[in-house]
């Protein structure tokens, strides 16, 4: 038992923030720190800037493109650039799509994309979601029928991010309605975006911002080598095997911490009607003491699952991981809007204006109310709070 | 005691309730400007249904209701999430109400209750954080003769529309004392700069700036004498209609998510087979039973004794806000995904309790004027 | 709507008051305020005095002892009760057994039971609860076999409140195990405890009070006199009956409000370690301000239920008073404890001379920390909020 | 990092879970006074298997195991629910430790390591409130003389059946500034008063008088220029071992919580077929996590720079009273009317958590404490 980081540890994290803080952009550093969407840009050029060093996916094998990194390295890599407000790379290509293929792809299929999901040529959408299949995947309704030696895809899909940035998508079909959808009744393909059949609506979310979609596939033809892994009926495993993954990086411990670091410097400015700052009241204090506190357990329960290696990561702490680390996010996005009283009723339009904002309002009210009003979803995306509990339930005590 | 409903309030509900059922359309109305042709007969129809006369005093051509029953309009009005500068209006009546007989007075009555024109409160500063008394608009008046307004509002709700503003500005009273007093202000005047954005409710807001803006010794609508106080009851009145509007929201959600969680199937089951949820409805239920009573007891305040009021509306507000954050968020936990997006209704009950929460007085604002006056 | 108490109900109050704030004898008071579980004698006595005043049973029909009193003249006088640091009257007769009788016992039960509840001379218990049958009444195994004219009944009841101050049980039975309970299977005895084949059996709970008994019932035979109202197979009737009723009173208002008054006293005198009051703390501040808003809002929903009248109760609502309720008792009662700093450790036994306690503890610590345990149960008898939750989402929404 | 065992570590824990497993029996052994049969033997025995050592130096014939080791022990000690005056012994230790060389410190470490003495921390006061720095209690030198105690101690915890104490209590240091030096005090001398009373764990404790009790001056242990900062330490250090205990305890109630919901038939179903129920069990066990986690955190800052330690050691401690009060108090509510039951092992946890969420610190102390540090 050794409960500190070691000094290579300290001195990895020395050289990858120095690199860090030259390499994000301030335009690019101060729109993170506003907390809107990401824009497609700031996506690629990130992901370009990383792709160079060597560093777009540390987390990927080697052979891949990966760093070799440990586990723990790439939580002090992830927790840098979120200290110096780059964006994250956009998630679906690199952190889902990208371990499905080299995992599970044919060798055509990892010659064809992963490169250029790696150095975010491409972008890529997930096509699992539907209208009638949100927490239940098995639901999943869009088809995939055999039409010589190839597939016509149709259905739709909701809920898709990034589906208006995505030059791809990974979609989940049923391509035998005969057998159980968990027993090889299920599918994942991967097609364009960009062709006749493919319509892409926004929805627009709580914070009036443009970051899901609704898809509707209209006979979409694909091939034998878009099936991934080249084997029908592999879909149920596929989706599993994202499942565990998206839990544990959707603690979001790194931005969290950013995020708060960025709330107490805005509590020190922000003041009370007496003209006492807001971080000198003691609510505000304990509010902050508290989520300080949730925080700092999120982070060490993530320290604990890394340093056992990857990839072998317990299912039911992975989702208390996601459980706890929605709720710290919403804490926090809650606690910045209530700290910039009434300001904090604007909704933003204009990022980089701001023109409808209150006039005497600081650069940091921006994305304030946008982003608090998004983070209501952290609870509900990639499996609710309710999902985890159940699977906890499950595989914590076979309940 | 009596929590039973007169003949009138019964009709005064079902003209609300009757107006949303035929026909009225969130969705349509939110975001709309002031000047957007379905805006405009909106306000026409209100102003002849007699929505804009509640608050005029009777010997006004008014209906002088009495604050009990404009909670119960605003409640209904909560209950359809109706989008529309209700408040600020039926606040702004009742303030002009209170300026001395002159022909401003009687012309500004007569355009809020016939709907012509509209006024907004612009009360808050950068630096007041709800406190009407902390403010840096000043007025001066030399005798009698005309005022000079110098200052600057932030977040007047509804202000991107109004016609004009009642402002509060610090100014000498009659005896030299300081004061507060409140000034009725067009919009469109010289000196008047108007900067209009949106609310996350899909209401608009403006700040407002006043650079040497010359008014008639009418436009002191309450003298520096008596300002503070009348903003301090106009302040809780509004924390309590809000608190009404806000109960007929939570109640709306509630009912709206019971019926998703019946009819959404996942995992081959309706939802509401899974106890969780059903019970999660359950504590939303207990909440909003929590808030309907707290706003009850804040009404018997107000028409109790002037010390008690303040804190009692605090206590009010707070369990609104709490139970409106518990009530609307897990309405939108509920619905999932499709609680997110923006084109469904019930996120939108959630902004506007979020809004609500903000509006006349926050949490902390509350909390700290009630624990300042908690006795042992 | 009329949303203040009337000048007759206020004068209604005064007149209460003065009577009720003389008759608590002062030692009693102390009990009360100490917070532990109520004598037999004080029981007996404050019973007693109440009888005598015709104030025994205020919630009865005139004709059976009660006053004519409207409910919410009826809180008032609780209200006066528990500001007075008057005990709560046992509840098994007054509250449970006595509208039982009154509603649907025969005129000979009436004649012999009704005035000896109302006078205190007899104290009862409620046979419900059994080891297998805790949240499912429906589950009660204790049987009832007919012999003759009469009936043999055998079992075991757990959670036996005040067994062991009781005279007599109303006991719930099976008597028929070929239908199902809920249609006829069970069955109100009343019996003496007081005989061979009864046997209680202590229970302390957390507190390390006697409160509650584990009653067991070998071969006690009954007659026909003694199944409540005379007619066999009516026992799920009877306690539903009781449910609604037990769940308003359980909201437990007027004691908590008292109970806080106190507890504010108490955080003027306790003092940190800078020598500032409790009271005096923004976050102590902050949470009794949380306790007195929730309790406020209860006792307006208990108005508002009263005010409809007698007997209405809405079911949800009235599971929604117990939720609330119970938790309020829990807050203030931890809360006090938390006041108490560590002497709020000691466990007392000794309730007239505390000489368990630290040497120091002003009288106020008495019963703190035993009640701050105890209260553990509120969320737990009558129902555990679990089960009233079911209650409100099938009550109030069908599901 | 790395969060795995060492041989040695397992082996210490495993003597706990052994000598728990074989027939330990919490119900027999609560509210047993010291010498009692059963406590003598069974405090023989943990002196036989080295915990009594643990803390002791290794040149003085201890184990000098690390904080972490003793963590792990205490975790051990927690899933046991293990009732006996460990903490003190293994503090008082420390304390002795420090001592300079004398035949004093000697018999002391010996005695504690052998099981034949007793030594309980006596630093609480009546107005401390867990601070080590408020305290009335005095001592009185003259020169290298006799040393005169004079004061009050309160929840001396363990101290009904202690041989000595360990008492803190202001007096000058040799420069003549004001310090807290720490004093072993017998318990069976002239002038030292035991009021004794049990708490609600189980375990006992003690208040105790000293009126002009005369010590020699070997009995100061530590001298008043080093008083507060090693008493901060062990303050600390007490927490950490404590929030152990509490996560073994946890651990333990939700074990036994998940066991009786699979077994525990309501309506003709085991409980686990209640969603409610087995998701109240899986926020338990989150909580839980979260607790080992703020454990392992807080231990890594006690091997971390000075200034750190106090503001960790209350995040560590806060989490570890809200994690308790949720686990342990669900643990009871999820048995229902049986979890009630003084008969019945689950309370117990609960009543554990609540004795240690007051001792050495409670909630209000380490929330302070750890605000005041907040920085932005």
């Amino acid at each position: 038992m050794d409960l500190r980081f070691t000094s290579e540890d300290e001195a990895f994290r020395e050289e990858v923030r120095a690199f860090v803080r030259k390499a994000v952009p301030a335009d690019m550093a101060r729109r993170t720190r506003q907390g809107l969407h990401t824009t497609k840009e700031d996506l690629k050029l990130w992901n370009r800037i990383l792709y160079e060093k060597g560093w777009a996916a540390p987390h990927w094998p080697k052979e891949f493109g990966g760093t070799g990194w440990s586990a723990l390295q790439i939580y002090l890599f992830e927790e840098e650039c979120a200290a110096a407000d780059a964006p994250f790379l956009s998630y679906f290509g690199l952190r889902l799509l990208g371990p499905l293929l080299y995992t599970f792809g044919t060798p055509e299929q990892q010659e064809k994309y992963i490169e250029d999901i790696l150095s975010g040529e491409t972008f890529w959408c997930q096509g699992f979601s539907e209208p009638s299949a949100g927490s239940d995947l098995a639901a999943v309704k869009t088809t995939a029928v055999r039409d010589g030696d190839g597939w016509v895809i149709n259905g739709q899909k909701l809920w898709t991010t990034e589906a208006h940035y995505a030059d791809k998508m990974f979609c989940l079909a049923r391509t035998d309605t005969t057998v159980k959808p968990q027993k090889g009744g299920l599918t994942i393909f991967l097609f364009d975006m960009n062709q006749p059949g493919v319509t892409v609506r926004p929805i627009l979310t709580l914070d009036e911002e443009h970051s899901v979609n609704e898809v509707f596939l209209d006979n979409i033809r694909v091939g034998p080598e878009d099936v991934l892994g080249g084997e029908i009926g592999q879909g149920w495993t596929h989706a599993k095997f994202l499942l565990g993954n998206e839990r544990v990086t959707n603690a979001q411990v790194p931005r969290s911490k950013r995020d708060l670091e960025i709330l107490k410097k805005i509590a020190l400015m922000e003041r009370d009607s007496d003209g006492v700052p807001m971080l000198q009241k003691p609510d505000i204090r304990q509010r902050i003491a508290q989520i300080e506190i949730d925080l700092a357990g999120l982070e060490w329960s993530v320290l604990r699952e890394l340093a056992q290696g990857h990839g072998e990561h317990s299912a039911p702490i992975a989702s208390g991981l996601k459980i706890v680390g929605s709720e710290i996010q919403q804490d926090i996005a809650t606690l910045l809007v209530d700290l910039l009283g009434i300001k904090g009723l604007a909704v933003h339009t204009d990022r980089e204006q701001a023109n409808d904002l209150p006039a005497d309002a600081p650069d940091y009210v921006v994305g304030a109310a946008a982003r608090q009003l998004f983070m209501r979803a952290a609870t509900i995306y990639a499996g609710t709070s309710e999902i985890q509990r159940g699977i906890i339930a499950k595989q914590a005590f076979g309940l | 005691m009596d929590f039973s409903l007169t003949d009138e309030q019964k009709l005064l509900r079902e003209t609300v309730s009757r107006y949303v059922a035929s026909g009225y359309d969130f969705q349509a109305m939110r975001g709309k400007p002031v000047d957007d042709p379905l805006n405009v007969s909106q306000w026409r129809t209100f102003a002849e249904l007699g929505w804009l006369a509640l608050t005029v005093p009777e010997q006004d051509g008014g209906l002088g209701a009495s604050l009990e029953d404009v909670a119960l309009f605003f409640e209904e009005i909560g209950r359809g999430l109706v989008c529309a500068p209700l408040l600020s209006t039926l606040l702004s009546a009742i303030i002009v109400s209170k300026a001395a007989e002159s022909p401003t007075r009687t012309e500004a009555l007569e355009a809020l209750m016939g709907g012509e024109k509209k006024i907004a409160l612009a009360l808050e500063e950068a630096g007041s954080r709800h406190d009407p008394a902390v403010l840096t608009t000043r007025a001066a008046q030399n005798g009698s003769a005309a005022i000079t307004l110098n200052g600057r509002k932030i977040v007047v709700q509804d202000g991107a529309g109004a016609d004009g503003f009642l402002v509060s500005a610090q100014m000498p009273s009659k005896d030299g004392k300081a004061g507060v007093g409140i000034l009725l202000v067009p919009a469109n005047i010289e000196g008047v700069e108007i900067r209009r954005y949106r609310l996350i409710d899909g209401r608009d807001a403006a700040d407002i700036g006043f650079e040497n803006v010359k008014l008639a010794s009418e436009s002191l609508i309450v003298p520096p004498a008596e300002g503070l106080s009348v903003l301090q009851d106009t302040l809780n009145r509004a924390s309590i209609l809000l608190a009404a509007e806000a109960l007929g929201a939570m109640e709306a959600a509630i009912s709206i998510t019971a019926d998703y969680l019946r009819t959404r199937q996942q995992f081959r089951r309706p939802l509401s087979d899974f106890q969780v949820l059903t019970h999660r409805l359950s504590d939303m239920f207990v909440k909003a039973e929590h808030a309907r009573s707290m706003v009850y007891r804040g009404l018997s305040a107000m028409n109790g004794p002037q010390e008690g009021r303040d804190k009692a509306v605090s206590a009010t507000m707070i369990a609104i806000m709490q139970a409106g954050d518990f009530v609307c968020g897990n309405a939108v936990q509920l619905h999932g995904g499709v609680g997110m997006a923006d084109e469904n209704k019930i996120g939108h009950f959630y902004k506007r309790l979020r809004t609500i929460g903000k509006s006349y007085g926050d949490f902390n604002w509350h909390m700290d004027r009630y624990t300042r006056q908690l006795t042992a």
